[in-house]
């Protein structure tokens, strides 16, 4: 263990991403590794399975990835299996692949044909929000239940679910707290120091991440100076974003980065799990309908108003308590689940007198200069 | 004794070599400039006259390229990849993979015994790591072409490049001048952002342990030393890298022609 | 140039396959008579689990934009839909189907749901809703949902469940996922009534699945006699065949007219007539087509006597559903969900024992590979459609290393013309012949069959 | 007070110096690889054009692709800013400004003097003023002839290569099978108005229309674009320096924004910076 704290150590475990999991490996402890916001980290964790985002690395020039997925395919998960075939996360135990998009579907997939972990489990996240996809994800959670207690060597009782889900339920209200940080102005921090905790928590055991989180809210409350005080005050809307190369220019420009509705972001922590009698109901509910993510389909309602409300008005209220002045779209190229939400959401947006600025990017670092001019002039146009 | 020809007229660069039963006679190589029906004409009467040799001596005449339709005299066109597999096979028998680096795209070819195709995979919808980067650079840095592998082989700390469009490595390559980057780090970057492309796809067609390299690009030692190194494997690379797909062009049409009449 | 044009469509192979056509523009005329009497109309996703089967038994007329979509591309006018849809907005990046639908549909509406003049085969009628299916592809909930944008109309996603092989024998899942399925089913029949006010016609929809399975059975059993060589037809005539037995399989006439097309198959089979003159080379197509040029292929039979022997997984019907899972089912509602999820993974046990994920779009080509004696795959990776993308690079390594079939890879997308180079599929070609007569020699030595 | 504007694009470099009147001095030269010096020698140029000394520029903005290798600015501005500002001073009416760079092509939304949307090429080069200077080259005819010439062809070739360098080939092709120019140029010019409409209605294309930027010399680009949009476009008298123009118009509103004391000017020197030096 590091005995730096708070921001400095989060930045410390965002640099070295998997090297708290694999000290806790080396200690005998056992590492999960999942993709993307659906697979119930309570259940890893009620295992002991120290629960490991799965991300890309904008940095790595892809060499693998086109073997096994043609170009044209969503950016990210042809980063994150081309690090995987480099033996990235060969040391991971267990595998939990995702229905999140057909992106993570396929790749899920693949990644499971090619690279075997000693255990892995491939998620199904039905499309739809009714009660019967609601039971039969319920039974999936319970199938990877079964999957994981395989290698756990231990069953996963209910009370130790609900231990869980408290942990759990905790580190959630902390990332609020610290998202609301930003409400202010100037925001007390930066879009790029919130991502590296974020990535941070994700990879170190949630008890450790809370206890990072503490610090982090402890020093960063007192902050005097903080990230300068810019025109633009932004949310960020769309796919992920898990490197500070892309924040760091859109922050370069000279906007602030003060909210974020991303799968690294508030999504993955946005809402709790209910203390359900069956943890498994609680998990089920947060898990498949809670979880706002334009992947998940909504029955749509009478008007088309009231449609868009419903899907997107969340926004709206984010909007309103982080003071936000523009809104950036980050779409990885590719990725359709956020790409036929464009039109509408920018309308939307538009129609509450919010600039948007749409870019589609290719995950990777290489590739952001050219975005630059597009950051200015959107800043310029700001306030 | 039967003489056979092979042309390829590339985009840039219009190939002939003349062979007899065994060896290659003479082979001769010029710029196109524009003229395909011209070029096309000229490099086999170079080649011709080297050879001491008359066109009506000549048994059979292979074809490939681009421009190959521009021949005047008859003539067997023959698809590029073939020929270049075949070519590679002649001069080396026991390569069982190809790189080739041309003008106008790059290609992984992987070889049976025999110098057929096995598996192909090619970059050809965008010019984004293609040869023709290196043409467009030397321009931008006012170099000769034939300077950059050298230049590129003093780099100590290449500059990273976006592997995008040609054009636009251009102007990239324009700023990093202007930032006061070394000019061989700026070559060398270039060349692995094209080693780069070129291992993904090397890794499409399961690499080889035996591999040739040629085409235009092959004769810039230091891209010869950068792909090797990003692959792992030592390069065989022809003497003339250009004329690979002109000495598959004659033998092939010898082949598909039979017994000549 | 313009006299160097290359055809564009492909000129089929069976007289049937010709005929065809028939029914696609029966469909589209059907729903806008439809609409002209005031009848309810809507738009389906090709959903494979019977939702549209359901809908005609509530008497609704249903029309298809994927396959108008692709009929678009066909004669070469998707362009403007394209472009129209990319001007409001959407990524060049998505599905071509769904760009010529939502250029369509926004020109629709600001037509006043009148259909514009020059709407290619007569353009399709303002649906009452649309169902969308959670299928393999998420653009197929997502883009009838966007149309929200030019129409009030009610979208109703018939989800699907997606297992991976090791989770398909996992405990009870199948039986979940089934009764999932018939639970889904139900809501969906439930919304059908309150949207028209009116009950389900239950023997209505019996008769309806009676047609349904015999027209199936009879497109599997053509399936299963394209494994004779010489091939009796090929990609081109399946996939004109097919409109029938995808769109309209609770038709009788689609059933009279497999019944035609069994017909003329058996007959070159029995004769030993081959659908190309000269076969010299079977290949495996995958997946979905270039509906703009299909001509090609008719060019690659006549240069290298290529014929493709077989198709797109998904566009098949499923073998018949096998006895013990349909003995003593009485709802019909139960029946469409086994026979749709026996669709998707009834090759899960061959994924199994390849050791391969997933079933879909994959482990159905481990089995077609040896029965329709392939000597390559033709791999057409398309830049707008991921799901039926993605799995190509997997399924060549597959074919590869498990049995020696090499392919080849030919990039394209299903509409849009502008992506698909055809000077580079012919030299692709032409290379790959010298390859598959290699392989050949490889599995010869290696002991396969073929 | 005197006002300066400096566009370093990607191809040329553009100065406008203007005072609170209107333009006084504007120039335009070939961007070369040493932005540093170029930035110095151009400004100076212009200066001795208007007759002014360095002193006497109150303030400068730096735009364009090279904006920050502009030493002695004052300030940065994005090109897309600077495009719509300098356009909507020409043409209070405008409502879409299409701007056809060397490597970039824009389509930019105003609406009362702001921007409301923009749209900016990325990744391919097939759909900027590159493509037309390659061409020319490859034709080796002059940049500034080649829209002129294909405006006289009545049976424009087709091209079905998108990629600039692709394309390039495939003109050679054309002209060894006996292509005449003109329709080859014809061709090209209508494929890439093509590409610049399609990239450029996502944003709604609604009049005023003015196209600018060097693309905005080619005649024939601007009539097949025109022909593509529907009705009749704006061109500036001079497209090259509307970035630059509006880069000075920018200058002297911050100039204005600028409090007096801070009007002591800030430490700012005209001199070359080293630049790379081929013999290192
Ligand atoms: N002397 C040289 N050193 C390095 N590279 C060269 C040299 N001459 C040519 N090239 C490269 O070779 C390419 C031409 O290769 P070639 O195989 O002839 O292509 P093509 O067959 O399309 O004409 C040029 O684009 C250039 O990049
Ligand atoms: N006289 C001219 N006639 C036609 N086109 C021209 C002319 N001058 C410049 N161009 C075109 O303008 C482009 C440069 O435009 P410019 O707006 O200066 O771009 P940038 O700002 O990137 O340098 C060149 O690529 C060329 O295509
Ligand atoms: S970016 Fe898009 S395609 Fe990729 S994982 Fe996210 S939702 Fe899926
Ligand atoms: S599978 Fe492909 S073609 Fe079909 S709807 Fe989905 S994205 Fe479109
Ligand atoms: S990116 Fe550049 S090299 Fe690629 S197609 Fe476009 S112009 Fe050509």
């Amino acid at each position: 263990m590091s005995d730096l704290k708070g921001l400095a150590r989060a930045a410390q475990i965002y640099r070295g991403r998997h090297e708290r999991a694999k000290e806790i490996k080396a200690g005998g402890g056992k590492v999960a590794g999942y993709f993307c916001c659906y697979p119930p980290l309570e259940l890893m964790t009620s295992l002991d399975y120290m629960p490991l985002r799965i991300l890309g690395d904008m940095n790595e020039p892809l060499t693998e990835a086109d073997t096994y997925l043609p170009t044209a395919m969503c950016c990210f998960y042809r980063s994150v299996l081309d690090t995987a075939m480099k033996g990235r996360f060969d040391f991971i135990d267990a595998f939990i692949g995702a229905h999140a998009c057909d992106g993570a579907e396929r790749v899920s997939y693949i990644w499971k044909s090619y690279l075997k972990s000693p255990c892995s489990f491939y998620l199904d996240v039905p499309h739809t929000n009714h009660a019967a996809s609601i039971e039969l994800f319920k039974k999936q959670l319970m199938y990877l239940g079964e999957e994981l207690e395989k290698t756990a060597g231990k069953k996963a009782n209910r009370e130790m679910l609900k231990q869980a889900v408290a942990l759990h339920n905790k580190q959630r209200s902390l990332v609020r707290r610290l998202y609301s940080l930003n409400k202010g102005d100037p925001p007390l921090m930066s879009g790029s120091e919130i991502l590296q905790v974020l990535i941070a928590i994700m990879c170190i055991p949630a008890v450790e991440g809370n206890a990072l989180l503490e610090e982090v809210i402890e020093e960063v409350k007192v902050r005097a100076g903080g990230p300068k005080q810019r025109k633009g005050r932004i949310l960020v809307w769309g796919s992920l974003i898990d490197d500070i190369a892309l924040t760091g220019l859109i922050e370069d420009c000279g906007l602030n980065i003060v909210i974020d509705d991303t799968a690294i972001g508030t999504r993955s922590f946005w809402v709790d799990v209910d203390e359900t009698e069956d943890p498994f109901d609680g998990l089920a509910i947060r898990y498949l309908d809670k979880v706002v993510c334009p992947r998940t389909f909504r029955d749509t309602k009478q008007t088309r108003m009231e449609d868009l409300d419903n899907r997107f008005g969340y926004l709206k209220k984010m909007v309103k308590e982080w003071n936000v002045n523009g809104v950036y779209f980050n779409i990885i190229r590719n990725c359709d689940i956020h790409g036929y939400e464009i039109p509408e959401l920018r309308d939307y947006l538009e129609g509450i007198g919010l600039p948007v600025l749409v870019i589609e990017q290719d995950y990777s670092t290489t590739a952001l200069e050219p975005l630059r001019t597009r950051f200015q002039a959107f800043a310029e146009n700001i306030g | 004794m039967l003489y056979k020809a092979g042309l390829d007229i590339g985009s840039v660069m219009a190939k002939a070599v003349i062979m007899d039963d065994r060896d290659i006679l003479s082979y001769s190589i010029r710029p196109i400039n524009g003229n395909f029906a011209a070029a096309a004409g000229a490099v086999l009467e170079e080649t011709l006259a080297k050879a001491g040799l008359f066109l009506e001596k000549l048994d059979v005449i292979g074809s490939t390229g681009l421009g190959a339709s521009f021949l005047s005299c008859p003539h067997m066109e023959i698809t590029d990849v073939a020929c270049q597999g075949r070519g590679i096979n002649y001069l080396f028998p026991s390569a069982r993979m190809v790189i080739e680096v041309g003008d106008q795209s790059s290609r992984v070819i992987k070889l049976t015994e025999k110098g057929k195709i096995a598996d192909c995979i090619i970059n050809d919808r965008c010019a984004a790591g293609s040869g023709r980067i290196l043409q467009i650079i030397a321009k931008v840095l006012r170099i000769n072409i034939n300077e950059l592998g050298g230049l590129s082989l003093k780099s100590t700390n290449s500059v990273r490049f976006s592997t995008g469009c040609s054009v636009f490595a251009e102007t990239e390559a324009i700023s990093r001048i202007a930032e006061g980057t070394k000019m061989e780090d700026i070559i060398a970057g270039l060349h692995y952002a094209m080693a780069i492309k070129i291992y993904g796809m090397a890794q499409k067609a399961k690499l080889e342990d035996i591999c040739a390299f040629t085409g235009g690009g092959a004769k810039n030692l230091g891209l010869v030393k950068m792909i090797g190194e990003t692959i792992g494997k030592n390069l065989l690379v022809p003497e003339e890298p250009f004329i690979t797909g002109a000495i598959g062009a004659a033998l092939m049409a010898l082949e598909k022609a039979g017994s000549p009449c | 140039m313009e006299e160097k044009k290359k055809k564009k469509s492909s000129a089929k192979t069976l007289q049937t396959a010709r005929e065809a056509g028939y029914f696609g523009k029966k469909m589209l005329a059907g729903t806008r008579q439809a609409y002209e009497e005031g009848k309810p109309v809507a738009w389906s996703m090709v959903d494979w689990w019977m939702g549209s089967t359901i809908t005609k038994a509530m008497g609704i007329e249903l029309c298809y934009p994927e396959n108008y979509g692709a009929f678009c591309a066909s004669v070469r006018k998707a362009e403007p839909n394209l472009d129209y849809a990319e001007s409001d907005g959407v990524p060049n990046t998505i599905c071509g189907y769904a760009r010529n639908c939502i250029g369509y549909t926004r020109k629709l509406k600001e037509n006043n749901f009148i259909i514009p003049e020059d709407s290619p085969s007569g353009g399709m009628p303002k649906p009452l809703f649309l169902l969308a299916c959670g299928a393999v592809c998420d653009a197929r909930y997502k883009w009838f949902q966007s149309l929200g944008r030019y129409m009030e109309v009610p979208v109703w996603t018939l989800e699907f469940p997606q297992t991976g092989v090791n989770e398909y024998f996992m405990g009870d899942n199948k039986k979940d996922n089934i009764k999932f399925m018939v639970q889904e089913l139900r809501e969906f029949i439930a919304f059908l009534e309150n949207l028209l006010g009116k009950k389900m016609d239950w023997d209505n929809l019996s008769g309806k699945l009676d047609t349904f399975f015999k027209t199936h059975e009879l497109a599997h059993k053509v399936d299963l006699l394209r494994k004779s060589v010489p091939s009796p037809a090929v990609c081109t005539d399946f996939w004109s065949i097919m409109i029938p037995h995808l769109y309209m399989p609770e038709d009788p006439e689609a059933l009279d007219f497999y019944q035609r097309v069994y017909d003329e198959v058996k007959y070159k089979v029995d004769n030993k007539i081959g659908a190309i003159p000269n076969e010299k080379y079977r290949m495996l197509f995958g997946e979905l087509p270039p509906w703009h040029t299909l001509g090609i292929f008719d060019e690659f039979a006549e240069k290298y006597g290529v014929a493709f022997a077989f198709e797109s997984w998904n566009y098949h019907v499923p073998s018949p559903l096998p006895d013990d899972e349909r003995y003593g089912i009485n709802d019909p509602l139960e029946l469409i969900a086994r026979y749709s999820y026996h669709k998707f993974n009834e090759h899960a046990q061959v994924a199994r024992e390849q050791c391969m994920e997933p079933t879909l779009f994959t482990a159905p080509y481990m089995k077609f590979v040896k029965d329709y004696k392939a000597d390559g795959l033709f791999c057409h990776p398309l830049i707008s459609c991921r799901p039926a993308t993605y799995t190509l690079m997997h399924v060549r390594n597959l074919l590869m290393e498990k049995f020696k079939v090499p392919s080849v890879v030919v990039e394209g997308d299903i509409v849009d013309l502008r992506v698909f180079n055809e000077e580079e599929a012919h030299s692709k070609m032409e290379a790959f012949i010298e390859t598959m007569d290699h392989y050949r020699e490889v599995r010869k030595k290696e002991g396969f069959e073929w | 007070m005197f006002f300066a504007g400096i566009d370093i694009g990607s191809t040329i470099t553009k100065v406008v110096i203007k005072n609170e009147e209107g333009i006084l001095v504007s120039t335009a030269q070939p961007t070369g690889a040493e932005h540093r010096r170029l930035a110095h020698e151009v400004i100076k140029g212009a200066l001795k054009k208007a007759g002014l000394t360095f002193d006497q520029i109150d303030f400068i903005v730096a735009t364009g692709y090279g904006r920050i290798n502009v030493p002695f600015a004052d300030a940065q501005v994005s090109e897309i800013t600077c495009h719509m500002r300098g356009v909507s001073w020409l043409f209070p009416g405008v409502s879409t400004v299409i701007d056809i760079g060397g490597q970039d092509c824009k389509g930019i939304k105003v609406a009362g003097g702001r921007m409301r949307n923009f749209i900016m090429n990325d990744k391919c080069a097939a759909g900027t003023g590159r493509f037309l200077e390659v061409i020319s080259d490859t034709l080796g005819l002059k940049l500034e002839d080649i829209g002129e010439i294909s405006l006289r062809s009545d049976n424009p070739a087709g091209v079905s290569k998108t990629c600039t360098i692709f394309a390039e080939q495939e003109v050679l092709l054309r002209l060894s099978e006996g292509v005449s120019v003109e329709d080859i140029l014809a061709g090209l010019h209508k494929a890439l108005a093509g590409r610049i409409h399609s990239m450029v209605s996502k944003i709604k294309i609604e009049k005023d229309v003015v196209i600018t930027g060097g693309g905005a010399k080619n005649a024939g680009l601007c009539k097949y674009l025109e022909e593509r949009i529907g009705f009749p476009v704006l061109i500036p008298s001079e497209p090259l320096i509307t970035g630059a123009l509006g880069a000075s118009i920018l200058a002297q509103e911050m100039a204005a924004k600028t409090s007096a004391d801070e009007q002591v000017k800030k430490e700012r020197k005209l001199e070359a910076v080293t630049f790379f030096d081929k013999e290192d």
